[in-house]
């Protein structure tokens, strides 16, 4: 009990500790870096080597800004949004596994901090809780492109949980559990599966897009004809938490997306071998095990955000209409082909 | 360990809830919303059921009330807004053409 | 071929539907083919079966199941018999039947309008389906269904100018009368079904002449049951083939087309009563009170008939009564047991009396409508045809030596002479010399003499079309030699030519000691009487017919100078005359004592129970529910809510009622 | 006991959050309120034994109905229900029936299950495998006609929400003087 209750929390903390202070600050760096690489010209460079201590810069500036409410606004509301917005991205990736189960002091402990039944599932239906969060900030703030973006919002983000779920369940298809351990077990034993579901991972990959509002599919946010969507009428920490939880988001579905697609932790067998080895030179296995694996995890994940970035400074903004039709008339038909054709697969023997 | 007979009970009190609630507001979605709530409530008492029977026959049916309420908010919402288009509310007692 | 008997009345219903469908939008020249084509088909695939059926050394009754209409072990099934009787009269209806179809063409294609024109022909294929049924059914059920059949299309055609008040009058009168006839063979049907659990002749014949005490025990009202069912079966006989008291629809019947009058109320339908009567013979052998009363029946219409026959001035009406008056005589042959004399009388008289009737078609087409015997005259000149072939018709029927009718009418008297029945022998005779003078008075005010009709008609006068007169020469030959298939054993001592009789002989087997007569006891019978007296009564016989026919010329013979409109007969027969033209006033009496009363009746009912009664319910329900309505109308405000509170405080206080 | 602690807290929320979707004035309050009654419910099938319906209660039910239903509200923009005395008969007979209705079914609980004892949660109860393997063969049909139902109802809605040919000219009257 009492154990059990350590050893969650500590992995809670490793992860809070890893996503929350090292790679979103990281990603707010990188995307400036990359964009500006994009765009030629330096980017932040100044504060810190290569302008690292950026971030944090940009976190200070947000705490010490006037947090505005709008008098019109329906403060309840107003305030419930961006603690909305950051809870879902907090608690989805307690589902995402970093590691094999590993022995410490003579228990066995899975290296994911909640080994519900219902995994995968359980991360689907939190994720969706997203979207109120936007709805919410936008009608709280009483204003009309407040509104428009969070009616874009809910549209956007159901249309694109259907084909996001689907791929995933094409995913779960074949390795026949919830447990997202159990994929990255069977793409050990297989192969990972972006090779085995080309098509589902695609879907995936557009779906997670949308479902993040990055461009190209920033509608709910668009600045050019919303000016700031949903977020317009927020400042300060607020406005930050809603950044923040962007960001969160992003790294979350980019773990999930390579523990579904790139077999997660593993690194084709040699995670376990490397932290063997670093073993036999100091400290205990279940911890290398634990660390080599979540530096496996974010390094895919890593590999995602630059995609992400890299996206978002190279493709123009869908219109709403295209946005929904590419939703509900190929994403969603892509899908259901996707899970009918792996559903035969795996009747004809082979998955 | 909770004693089933508490869940049951809890729906019982929800179910009355919303059965007040759909009897007693005038505003379309709010009633809605709160035949949601009796659906909910429902649910709650065949998860109770197939608790306290040891049958799982109750979540299946949980599953299937779960779909027909999606359907219903689907075709229930549409018409709020069909209805919304031409009366310019959704108040029920301004919606009362079918009478004498 | 027999194993297409199902063919034979499917056919013509072909026809039906085919024309039918098609509408009176086809070209007159396909419904005619399609009209007449189908019943053709029907004739030759039926002379087909007859042909290989005769052929064989000993005819076995050919029995076709088409389909169970009521299963379980009382079952009855649609299925069909071709056995001797049934042969006979397919060959009549389907032979006549369609040269009369042939004759059609010709007889409506001028008057009649494209679309009564395929109408007519839908009708009357159709009644040449429920005439098929009527005789090749192997059960009372399907008998009846084509029994009834026949009746609708009797009454369709009869009503065939239903724009005008006369034939529509006359169409319903007809079906009216005999539904109290089909009401009575109705009850016999149920009695018969609720003895022997079955309808199938074979099963009821079957049981019987194993066991006839079976049905000659006390059944209903001191009668047997054989009585019984023989008399109920005869009351229907009597609606079908125009018999006292049920005769009074058949000359009304002539409101329809000639052809019509021909086929059905001259030809085949009417005879379907006596079809019965024979097809039941077993039963009658069992019921000799019932007999009897059949030969009374029959000798009374016969000579009833003829009487009014002889004043009547209507071409057509003259065949009616002649045709009333030769039933009787079937029955009167029926009734004395002589089976197969009725049955052979009812074949010659198929012949000849269609062809009368269809050249007085021709007449009457020639006249332009004109039906008026007083009105006509001379027509030999013009049509010597129809003249000739009506001539020798009405030989036939006056039963003059080598002629059909002479063959057929003497068995019949032999029959009643040799039993000893002097008495109907004696009306039989009367009647016969009556046939011949009402015969040949027509003849007579017909083609001989002077034309007395207007200028204009006499202009119109000319022979029918081919397509007409073809029909006319070969009934003629029919009228003439379908007499020679029943020679009589007396005409040819030392042979036995009387092929019919023993043709028929195992439809009418004996049964029971107690049926003495019968068609074979006939014939014993005959035996008896020295070949002397038959000779005698044969002579006397034909004597008679002579006589009527010198009578007839006499009256009415060439340069009679007879007058247009007048009647030399009125003159002579006096008051009588009027009885008889105004036929003993039958109709008015009936008028009288059946039909007001009963219009009283239903009016009473109409006034009483309908208008009051009934409803009264009615209202009363309709008001109580207008009430319900008003005040219940006040519960729907619009509001929907408060239907769901209504419906909420239903399921709250029914779970109530549920936990407590 | 912590079991009951965790059930308590569960069961409050619920109810609190149900009065709060059925006496809140401004439909966004109710339908997130509603939000707040599913999750809670969501919960208590954890605590039931049904794993699977809980994720689905959130997946389906606040993940899509509800956003659904906020979605509307937004779109018609309808604002707070002003308060009125009309139906007050109405008001009266429902709560009352209301009060009837738990009273008869907390009676029949009662005296049906009152000291029933129910087994520990057993693994195979709990089990997904079990429950999908019911699913898709006693009630294979059912599960397709659902999707079928579906299928009809996602038509019936674009047929009835979508833009008429001709969109009847919104009347400028207030809804006072409507009907």
């Amino acid at each position: 009990m009492i154990f059990d209750l350590i050893a969650t929390s500590a992995k809670l903390l490793v992860f809070l500790g890893v996503f929350l202070g090292a790679i979103t600050p990281l990603m707010v760096w990188v995307e400036r870096r990359f964009s500006a690489l994009i765009q030629d010209r330096p980017g932040p460079n100044r504060l810190g080597p290569l302008g690292l201590l950026q971030p944090v810069a940009d976190v200070l500036k947000f705490m010490f800004k006037e947090d505005v409410t709008p008098t019109s606004a329906d403060r309840f509301l107003y305030l419930l949004a961006p603690v909305l917005a950051v809870l879902p991205a907090l608690t989805t990736f307690v589902f995402i596994p970093f590691g094999p189960t590993v022995e410490v002091a003579g228990r066995q402990v899975a290296l994911v901090v909640s080994g519900a039944d219902a995994g995968v599932l359980l991360l689907l239906a939190i994720a969706s809780l997203g979207v109120y969060s936007l709805v919410l900030a936008g009608y709280a703030s009483n204003n009309k492109y407040t509104l428009l973006g969070g009616i874009r919002a809910s549209a956007q983000l159901i249309s694109y949980e259907l084909a996001m779920t689907l791929a995933v369940v094409a995913v779960l298809l074949p390795v026949g559990s919830f447990h997202l351990g159990d994929v990255v077990a069977y793409q050990q034993a297989h192969a990972w599966n972006v090779l085995l579901q080309p098509l589902g991972f695609f879907l995936f990959l557009i779906a997670m897009f949308a479902e993040t509002n990055r461009l190209p599919f920033d509608l709910p946010e668009a600045e050019s004809e919303l000016v700031g969507g949903f977020h317009t009428e927020y400042s300060a920490m607020r406005f930050a938490a809603f950044f923040m939880s962007e960001y969160i988001a992003m790294t979350t579905l980019s773990a999930l997306a390579a523990t579904l697609y790139f077999g997660g932790w593993d690194l084709f067998g040699y995670t376990e071998r490397i932290a063997t080895a670093l073993a036999g030179v100091v400290g205990a296995e279940w911890f290398w095990m634990g660390a080599v694996g979540m530096a496996v995890l974010t390094t895919k994940a890593m590999a995602f955000m630059l995609l992400f970035v890299w996206v978002r400074w190279t493709f123009p903004r869908f219109r709403y209409d295209q946005l929904m039709r590419l939703g509900w008339k190929v994403l969603l038909p892509l899908a259901l082909a996707n899970t009918v054709l792996v559903a035969i697969l795996i009747l004809s023997g082979v998955l | 360990m909770v004693p089933v007979t508490w869940y049951l009970l809890l729906a019982a009190l929800l179910f009355t809830i919303g059965t007040a609630g759909a009897l007693t507001r005038r505003n379309g979605i709010t009633i809605f919303l709160s035949i949601e709530l009796m659906l909910n409530s429902v649910n709650l008492t065949l998860v109770a059921y197939s608790r306290l029977l040891e049958d799982q026959t109750g979540q299946i049916v949980v599953f299937f009330v779960l779909a027909v309420a999606a359907a219903e908010a689907a075709v229930g919402l549409a018409l709020f807004i069909a209805v919304y288009r031409h009366r310019r509310t959704i108040d029920l007692n301004r919606i009362n053409l079918l009478r004498w | 071929m027999t194993q297409y008997l199902w063919l034979i009345p499917l056919l013509p219903f072909l026809g039906v539907v085919v024309n039918a469908v098609l509408g009176p939008r086809a070209p007159k020249g396909l419904t005619t083919a399609v009209g007449v084509g189908f019943p053709g088909l029907s004739l030759v695939v039926a002379l087909g079966a007859l042909w290989q059926y005769a052929t064989q050394l000993h005819p076995a009754a050919v029995e076709q199941v088409i389909y169970t209409w009521v299963g379980g072990e009382t079952s009855i099934r649609v299925a069909f018999l071709l056995d001797p009787l049934s042969a006979v009269m397919l060959f009549v209806v389907t032979f006549v039947g369609f040269w009369i179809h042939v004759y059609s063409v010709g007889y409506m294609g001028p008057e009649a309008d494209h679309y009564s024109y395929q109408r007519y022909f839908v009708y009357l294929n159709l009644f040449m389906t429920s005439m098929l049924l009527l005789v090749l059914g192997n059960n009372f059920l399907v008998m009846f269904v084509g029994w009834e059949g026949v009746g609708l299309c009797s009454y369709l055609l009869i009503g065939y100018y239903y724009d005008q008040d006369v034939p529509a009058q006359a169409g319903r009168k007809a079906f009216i009368v005999n539904r109290i006839g089909d009401f009575a063979f109705l009850v016999g049907m149920f009695a018969l079904f609720a003895k022997f659990g079955s309808l199938d002749y074979s099963a009821v014949f079957g049981a019987i002449s194993d066991n006839p005490a079976l049905v000659t025990g006390d059944y209903a009202f001191g009668l047997s049951f054989a009585s019984f069912v023989t008399l109920c079966f005869f009351i229907g006989a009597t609606g079908k083939s125009a018999q006292i008291p049920l005769y009074v629809w058949l000359p009304d019947a002539m409101a329809g087309p000639t052809p019509v009058s021909a086929l059905i109320h001259a030809a085949t339908m009417v005879t379907a009563g006596v079809y019965m009567v024979v097809r039941t013979n077993v039963l009658y052998q069992l019921a000799p009170g019932v007999s009897l009363l059949v030969a009374g029946v029959g000798a009374a219409t016969a000579l009833l008939a003829a009487t009014i026959g002889i004043a009547q001035n209507d071409i057509k009406k003259v065949l009616a009564y002649s045709t009333v008056s030769q039933l009787g005589y079937m029955f009167l042959a029926a009734g004395l047991g002589a089976y197969s004399a009725a049955i052979f009388h009812l074949g010659t008289h198929a012949f000849f009396k269609a062809l009368l009737f269809l050249g007085s078609g021709a007449v009457i087409h020639a006249m332009s409508g004109e039906q008026d015997m007083r009105s006509m005259g001379g027509l030999r000149k013009w049509m010597p045809v129809t003249a000739w072939t009506f001539g020798i018709a009405a030989l036939s029927i006056s039963g003059i030596p080598f002629f059909a009718g002479f063959f057929s009418k003497d068995e019949i008297l032999a029959a009643a002479a040799t039993q000893g029945h002097w008495v109907l022998w004696a009306v039989g005779l009367f009647t016969a010399g009556l046939t011949a003078f009402y015969m040949f008075r027509a003849v007579f005010m017909t083609f001989g003499g002077q034309f007395r009709g207007t200028e204009e008609q006499k202009h119109h006068l000319h022979e029918a079309p081919a397509v007409m007169t073809l029909p006319l020469v070969v009934l003629a030959v029919g009228a003439v030699g379908a007499g020679w298939v029943g020679i009589s054993k007396v005409l040819t001592p030392g042979h036995d030519w009387n092929w019919i009789h023993h043709w028929l002989e195992p439809v009418i087997a004996q049964v029971g000691g107690e049926a003495a007569h019968g068609g074979e006891g006939a014939a014993e019978a005959a035996h008896h009487l020295s070949l002397g007296v038959e000779w005698s009564l044969i002579a006397v016989a034909i004597v008679t017919a002579v006589v009527g026919i010198l009578v007839a010329r006499s009256f009415y013979g060439a340069g009679r100078g007879l007058v247009a409109g007048e009647d030399v007969l009125a003159g002579r027969l006096g008051g009588f005359y009027r009885v008889l033209s105004h036929k003993y006033w039958v109709d008015e009496i009936y008028g009288k004592l059946v039909i007001k009363p009963l219009a009283a009746l239903s009016r009473g009912f109409f006034k009483v129970v309908d208008g009051w009664i009934i409803d009264g319910f009615l209202h009363t329900a309709a008001f109580l529910a207008e009430l319900g309505g008003d005040l219940g109308r006040f519960t729907t405000t619009g509001n929907a809510r408060n239907y769901v509170l209504y419906f909420f405080v239903g399921i709250v206080i029914l779970l109530g009622w549920i936990v407590f | 006991m912590l079991e009951t602690a965790v059930f308590v807290v569960f069961a409050l929320l619920a109810v609190g959050s149900a009065l709060v979707v059925v006496l809140h004035r401004n439909p966004v309050y109710s339908t997130m309120s509603l939000v707040v009654t599913l999750v809670a419910i969501a919960a208590l099938f954890v605590m039931l034994g049904a794993p699977f319906i809980a994720s689905l209660q959130v997946l389906i039910y606040t993940g899509a109905i509800v956003v659904l239903f906020l979605f509307v509200v937004m779109l018609l923009n309808i604002g707070r229900e002003e308060a009125s005395q009309r139906g007050l008969p109405q008001k009266v007979a429902a709560g009352l029936g209301s009060l009837a209705l738990l009273g008869f079914l907390a009676a029949a609980y009662l005296r049906l299950y009152g000291g029933a004892a129910q087994a520990p949660l057993s693994e195979d109860f709990v089990s997904m495998r079990t429950l999908a393997l019911e699913l898709f063969t006693d009630y294979l049909l059912t599960f397709e006609l659902v999707g079928l139902l579906l299928l009809v109802a996602v038509i019936a809605a674009t047929v009835l929400a979508g833009k008429p040919k001709d969109p009847p000219e919104p009347d400028g009257k207030r809804p006072e003087e409507v009907a």
